[in-house]
């Protein structure tokens, strides 16, 4: 499993860059000014660089787990994710009943995602 | 041989020094700093040169009476003529003090010391009134002789002395002092510990007499304590489990007594708090999770034919962790500053100054019992799906290995959100970050919510082994297999999933967001679904079966009447318009204890009797275990039902004391209420000591008991193959006469060892099917 | 064998034992010994295992986890408690993140009065995010970790390598644990450094950072967990008036409005952020933790590569590491942004 | 029964009953089987599943019995959340413009009126608050008449000196609750509702004071909060 080549290079020094490269963009977000940007979608800052950092940090979840982790493409790697995904149920759980339920949490989130009070 | 002993002994030092920190440590400088305040800052020893005396008292006071008293001393460096000569200081326990001239000041009702005028001479009058009521009074005098030389040599205090004097006065009828709880708590569990290490001692004579003296005890013990056998550790549990049992039961008597008539004083307030948390904490971890462990540590292997746990030593390590979680857990009780939070330790009082110091022990013991429920789960977890016998799939596990499983999942699954929950209110507690800290933000919900996203599947993970013990019980007594397999199977399933979006129903009224009370109120109505399903599987596998009455089948059935009480017991709760009504009342206990006590430990109690043979090789003795399963079931009853009754009423949970409404006063609860609160008293110690059969039982059976064939039940699984009690490395008698790991045959003819249905559907999903081939299909 | 067992099961308790409040540090310490005495005697028969070929490593046999290695299986069932674990600590981040106002929009709201402290959330990222050199030592962790990611994939392919001399695979095998080992001290020490001590910058850099020689730690910013009157520059009116370039109180804002009419004369907010820091804290502290746990692991490993220990029949124990240090990188992915940058 | 308000006493009827027919089945069920199916000690015991050691013993399921005890179940539960949906609206009403109408102005009553379920309906409603501290209780009837609503401490020989509340009969108040340290919980027996009191945040709780109100009744502390958690009392007294 570790001689598999990708694209020419190793798989694993290309998952390597990749990862770098992201973790690069992330900061540069971070540090960068993105006023202008903010104010083209009527947003301020802060939200669009947490729209950025969530979506650079999913690929680079996968690509660890997946190559790095070998939960992908091993003959062994089938029922692995299955373990690995098993507790997401429960995650799920706990983050929307505990996470998102503080009694006066006033939140930009849509309604529906969390739970509202009776007017109590 | 040599290093053994001396790692003993260390280890013995060091459980015993740390036994010392902690008791050292919570014991605030002592009760006598409290009262007897005296200026013993005349020098640091008490001298004998100084004699103080008190003269006035009677031999025994008589009701309210005044009496002139003088406080006097001689001897010590005082001579006439000096600035001033000497001082004192009286505390009286009861009564009150009067002072009658300036040389003498009051500090409280009983408290008196000298004044600056009065510094200078060698006795002082005073007056004193007796106490209207019989009991005892305490009397403690400071008194100190000072040499005068106030010109400030050492502070004016060099060359001083002082001496101490306490008499004890009795009124007109004896008072005999009332027994201090915790002291009866203490002296309770050293004899239940005495009686234990007395077992052992007798266990290992009784193996083999001659061989009775110390070089071989000391091995025989070291191999215990350091096994990772699963048979052992299994025992281990075993006697941890029964022990804390007891443990938990005595305190449980001690609240009856407290709880016996209104009004009541034998425990005050805050030693009830302590002995409500602990009795809960104890039961549920201390008792329950070992005795759960004890049959999971003994069963699997055997059930599934695998020869140990895939990780034994981490197994000997969690269950290592147990005893010493209890240590921890105990600290401060006996000096009166145990946990006091209640077994679930709501946030802002456990984190607030009111909680006694206890509350942190409690906090890292059951830190422990995090770690250690963790690496069982996942030893569990591992042995179930990777060493089965050959042939066994998933749909093949006998159902108690599979309840276990489910168990198990649900444990470690939760069990760290407890354990994030402890550390952080240890972390508050300790270094003062601000978690549940009110005015910095905390919120007290954060709490309630991760402790009860623990606390619901806790409660089906103490449960759901006694399922599996039931339905191999019932199976093997009724002589027939169990009815319904699979759906037992996605029954046992489907708790384990809705027990985690459940746990609302805990904070119905604890100021949760309304949608979310609405959307467990739902969830928790469909929890008595999968249960229901699992009664009924149970009743129809008695239909047309033989049922042979063995004591296991007696519990068994015992556990089929209380439990399905506690189900519908606890049906009134998801409704939240009923729960407002009963939250935190005493039908809660009731519901919970009818299906914690008549589920979990009646479950254990058929467990105990139906394996003990294959465990022990000696058959335990019938009659018995007949008059220990009448007695018991009989008081259970008498002492759990009428707590519904009370619960209605309206008596509140962890209150110390109720009081009955009467002609002239208004009380919480109606007349009736004093005479059933009796009543559940002294069935409660029925029950108590109705349990105690059951160890004579064991010992008798141990001693005496008639050896047991490998298959005194007639089951199928594994475990009926092996000899009873098993070889020390499991093996099985193999058809052919040889021993070795068994292969299950199937007696279903059409699904014989082809993949069953889960795992085939596992792999159409996952791996590419060019190499798969041939699939069987699964036909029913 | 039994005796190691009993003495770390009795080390593990001694020092969960010593782990009793209020700082008895000392004791704390000894227990520490003990465990690390236990493990090297653990270690020292697991070293047996190795060293004369036996192979202890057996294949499962049930469905559906077919000769997939026990201890994978059990490593990855460790791993799921794990995720619950950190799920928990970001659950309670994102309770509190969510329920309690935003410092800056409270700051921004006018809703405060010079000299009462009000209760608000201060992220940390606000205060790293500000300016590129508070930020570089937690960028330089986050590189550190997926370089040693890499690294220990590496050493896991050497040590498999069938076709390599016996020599040159231990060489391979201990420089890459070696590599992976040392980035993990780098990254231990990278966090005290920003969390305690700070560094001192290069004379060319000054100006960038508006002028003052050293980029102050998060310890000496106030951002502690006891920080219930904390101030920051960013929050000070008049501080504003004389940076307009470094912060600017936007127009539409209720305070801007209040300040232009007089009706709030302005001056420093305090703000208890006592919950915001412990929340902070203490997720970052347990992945440090876990990553002191790697660390030892490393030691050992190492060590035992150094002398040889791995050939490819028994390679399989780094894998199990390799996969406990990716989890750990993992939780890292999601715990830097949005605790640091955020 | 203990005194309980109409709603609940209603409630408890139905599911009394239910849970009496579920016993019936069950224990009838169970009790027959144990007696019907022994076996007579003397004769060979019948293997009906020919239970061999070591093999997987036969299926013996019945599909139709099994979706039966699903299914059925389902519909009990499915009904009862209706049944008590009732209740909970009467419970959790909003408090603007739901069944009690709205905050009433100066010397508006509220004269609520009970339906034949029990559920009561107002007018208007008074505000009053009540704040729960390490151990008593305090009640601030705010600027609402002293006819309407009144607070005082009475001595009781059992709970030492004991805040009281007393509120006008057919009046409806909508308590607004916080706490000054732990979490405590107001529990008015008579009236059958509580509501834990949370530091730093404010809850609500419906007092509907109905006609047929009993003059004096407890209101203990049903959150644990500490030592004095259980005489940590109030008295509720009613009047017309």
């Amino acid at each position: 499993m570790a001689e598999k080549t990708v694209l020419g290079m190793d798989l694993y020094w290309l998952n390597f860059y990749g990862l770098m490269i992201l973790t690069l963009i992330e900061v540069l977000a971070v540090g960068a000014n993105l006023d202008p940007v903010a104010e083209s979608l009527g947003t301020e800052e802060k939200v669009i660089t947490l729209w950025i950092l969530t979506i650079i940090a999913i690929p680079k979840f996968i690509m660890i787990a997946a190559i790095f982790m070998h939960l992908y493409g091993d003959e062994d790697s089938g029922i692995l994710t299955m373990t690995a995904l098993f507790p997401a149920f429960f995650i799920l759980i706990m983050v929307l009943f505990v996470g998102l339920t503080h009694p006066d949490a006033a939140s930009s989130l849509p309604d529906w995602c969390r739970p509202g009070t009776y007017g109590l | 041989m040599r290093s053994r002993t001396k790692g003993a002994v260390i280890a013995l030092v060091a459980v015993t020094a740390m036994l010392a920190i902690p008791s050292a440590q919570s014991l605030p400088g002592g009760i006598a700093g409290v009262q007897q305040a005296g200026c013993n800052c005349h020098g640091a020893v008490p001298s004998d040169s100084v004699v103080p005396s008190l003269e006035g008292l009677p031999e025994s006071y008589n009701y309210s009476e005044t009496y002139d008293i003088t406080v006097s001393f001689e001897g010590g460096p005082s001579q006439e003529g000096n600035v001033n000569q000497g001082g004192f200081h009286l505390w009286a326990s009861k009564g009150s003090l009067a002072v009658n001239d300036a040389t003498a000041q009051l500090y409280n009702e009983n408290e008196v010391g000298h004044t600056e005028a009065g510094n200078d001479q060698v006795s002082w009058t005073l007056t004193w009134t007796a106490p209207a009521t019989d009991t005892n009074v305490d009397f403690i005098l400071h008194v100190n002789s000072v040499n005068g030389n106030a010109d400030g040599a050492g502070g004016g205090t060099s060359g001083d002395m002082w001496n101490k004097l306490a008499i004890t006065l009795g009124g007109p009828v004896e008072v005999l002092d009332e027994a201090d709880p915790f002291v009866v708590l203490g002296v309770l569990i050293i004899v239940t510990a005495t009686l234990l290490a007395f077992t052992l001692v007798f266990v290992f004579y009784r193996k083999d007499p001659e061989a009775f003296d110390w070089d071989n005890f000391a091995p025989w013990l070291a191999d215990w304590l350091t096994t990772t056998d699963h048979k052992k550790i299994g025992t281990l549990y075993f006697i941890a489990g029964l022990f804390f049992l007891g443990v938990g039961g005595i305190m449980a008597m001690i609240i009856r007594i407290q709880l016996a008539v209104p009004g009541n004083d034998f425990l005050t307030q805050e030693q009830y708090n302590q002995f409500f948390t602990l009795h809960g904490t104890t039961m549920i971890f201390l008792a329950a999770m070992p005795m759960i462990n004890g049959f999971a540590n003994w069963m699997i292997p055997l059930q599934l034919g695998a020869a140990d746990l895939a990780l034994p030593r981490i197994n000997a390590m969690s269950f290592w962790l147990q005893p010493f979680a209890a240590l921890l857990i105990f600290t401060g009780v006996f000096s009166g500053h145990g946990a006091d939070t209640g077994w679930t330790g709501y946030a802002p009082y456990s984190v607030s100054e009111g909680a006694h110091y206890g509350t942190t022990m409690w906090a890292a013991g059951q830190i422990m019992l995090v770690a250690s429920s963790t690496l069982t789960g996942i030893n569990f977890l591992t042995t179930m799906a990777v060493m089965r016998a050959p042939g066994m799939g998933w749909m093949q596990m006998p159902l108690f290995s599979w309840s276990i499983l489910v168990a198990n999942v649900m444990l470690f699954l939760s069990i760290p959100a407890f354990g994030v929950g402890l550390i952080q209110v240890y972390l508050d507690r300790v270094i003062g970050t601000a978690f549940y800290d009110i005015a910095a933000g905390g919120d007290p919900l954060l709490w309630s919510h991760l402790f009860w996203y623990f606390g619901h599947p806790e409660v089906y993970v103490v449960i759901l082994p006694s399922f599996g013990i039931i339905s191999e019980v019932l199976a093997t007594s009724s002589r027939r297999s169990v009815f319904g397999y699979r759906s037992m199977v996605y029954a046992l399933a489907g708790i384990g999933v809705v027990a985690f979006i459940v746990y609302g129903h805990h904070m119905f009224t604890s100021g949760m967001s309304p949608t979310l009370r609405f959307v467990t109120m739902l969830t928790t109505m469909l929890v008595a679904v999968p249960t229901g399903i699992k009664i009924f599987n149970w009743l129809m596998t008695m239909h047309g079966g033989s049922l042979v009455y063995r004591t296991h089948t007696l519990w068994a059935l015992g556990f089929l009447i209380t439990f399905t009480l506690g189900g519908i017991s606890g049906m009134f709760f998801p409704s939240i318009a009923m729960d407002t009504h009963l939250h935190e009342s005493y039908f809660v206990v009731a519901h919970f204890h009818y299906v914690l006590v008549g589920g979990t430990v009646f479950g254990f109690f058929a467990g105990i009797y139906y394996w003990w043979p294959k465990a022990t090789g000696k058959m335990l003795s019938e009659k018995l275990g007949v008059l220990h399963f009448l007695t018991a079931f009989v008081s259970y009853n008498a002492l759990f039902w009428p707590m519904h009754r009370l619960g209605v009423w309206g008596m509140t949970r962890r209150h110390h004391t109720y009081f009955v409404t009467t002609e002239e006063a208004l009380g919480s609860l109606p007349m009736e209420a004093a005479g059933w609160n009796m009543f559940i008293t002294v069935s409660g110690f029925i029950f108590f000591f109705s349990n105690f059969i059951m160890v004579f039982n064991m010992i008798v059976s141990s001693v005496r008991g008639e050896d047991a064939p490998d298959d005194p039940w007639g089951g199928w699984s594994f475990e009926w193959m092996t000899s009873s009690p098993p070889p020390d490395h499991t093996l099985y008698k193999l058809d052919d006469g040889s021993w070795g790991l068994p292969t299950l045959k199937d007696a279903n003819e059409h699904i014989a060892n082809e993949p069953g249905w889960l795992s085939s559907w596992f792999q159409r999903l996952m791996v590419e099917d060019e190499d798969k081939g041939d699939k069987g299909e699964v036909t029913h | 064998m039994g005796v190691a067992i009993f003495l770390f099961s009795l080390a593990a308790t001694f020092e969960w034992g010593e782990f009793q409040g209020w700082g008895n540090i000392p004791l704390i310490f000894v227990g520490l010994g003990v465990v690390s005495f236990s493990l090297l005697v653990w270690w020292r028969q697991d070293m047996s295992f190795g060293m004369h070929g036996e192979i202890f490593e057996p294949k499962s046999t049930g469905a559906p986890f077919q000769n997939i290695d026990i201890r994978k299986v059990a490593m990855w069932m460790f791993l799921m408690s794990e995720m619950m674990v950190f799920t928990a600590l970001f659950s309670t981040y994102m309770r509190y993140r969510l329920g309690i106002p935003n410092c800056k929009t409270v700051f921004h709201s006018g809703e405060w009065v010079e000299g009462t402290a009000v209760t608000c959330f201060e992220p940390a990222g606000h205060l790293i995010a500000s300016s590129w050199f508070h930020i570089a030592p937690g960028a330089i962790n986050t590189f550190a970790l997926i370089v040693s990611s890499f690294t220990i994939v590496q050493a896991l392919r050497y040590a498999k390598k069938k076709d390599i001399d016996e020599d040159v695979r231990r060489r391979k095998v201990t420089r890459y644990l070696g590599t992976t080992w040392f980035l993990a001290i780098v990254f231990l020490t990278l966090k005290m450094v920003e969390w305690f001590l700070g560094f001192p910058l290069p004379e060319f850099l000054h100006e960038f950072n508006h002028g003052d020689s050293t980029i102050k730690s998060l310890y000496a910013e106030g951002y502690l967990i006891n920080a219930d009157n904390y101030q920051h520059h960013a929050f000070d009116t008049e501080y504003i008036e004389k940076h307009p370039e470094d912060y600017s109180i936007p127009e539409d804002s209720a305070l801007y409005a209040m300040m232009q009419d007089g009706s709030h004369q302005g001056g420093k907010m305090f703000a208890n952020i006592q919950v915001s820091a412990t929340t902070f804290y203490v997720t970052t502290g347990t992945h440090g933790a876990h990553v002191l746990g790697g660390i030892v692991g490393l030691t050992y490993m190492t060590l035992k590569a150094a002398r040889g220990g791995y050939t490819p029949d028994n390679a399989v124990s780094i894998e199990y590491f390799g996969l406990y240090w990716h989890f750990v990188d993992l939780v890292w992915v999601l715990v830097f942004p949005f605790f640091y940058l955020y | 029964m203990s005194v309980m308000t109409p709603i609940f006493a209603g409630l408890w009827e139905h599911y009394i009953f239910w849970s009496l027919v579920v016993g019936a089945i069950a224990f009838g069920w169970l009790f027959h089987h144990s007696f019907w199916f022994t076996s007579k000690d003397g004769e060979s015991l019948p293997n009906v599943d020919e239970i061999k050691l070591g093999v997987f013993p036969k299926h013996n399921d019945d599909m139709r019995l099994e979706v039966a005890w699903t299914v059925l179940p389902f519909i009990l539960i499915v009904w009862l959340t209706y049944y008590s949906w009732g209740p909970l609206d009467a419970m959790w009403t909003s408090a603007d413009g739901g069944m009690h109408g709205s905050e009433c102005e100066e010397g508006q009553f509220s004269n609520n009126t009970m339906d034949s379920s029990g559920a009561i309906s107002s007018e208007c409603y008074h505000v009053i608050e009540i704040t729960g501290q390490q151990w008593f209780w305090s009640f601030d009837c705010l600027e609402l008449s002293t006819s309407i609503c009144d607070t005082g401490t009475e001595s009781m020989e059992v709970y030492g000196s004991v805040p009281v509340l007393s509120l006008k009969k057919g009046e409806t108040y909508l308590a607004t609750m916080t706490s000054i340290d732990v979490t405590h919980a107001p529990w008015f027996q008579h009236l059958g509702t509580k509501e834990d009191t949370l530091p730093g945040q404010q809850t609500t709780l419906w007092l509907p004071i109905s006609d047929s109100m009993t003059d004096e009744s407890m209101v203990l502390c049903a959150e644990y909060c500490g030592d004095a958690h259980s005489v940590m009392a109030a008295k509720l007294i009613t009047h017309n």
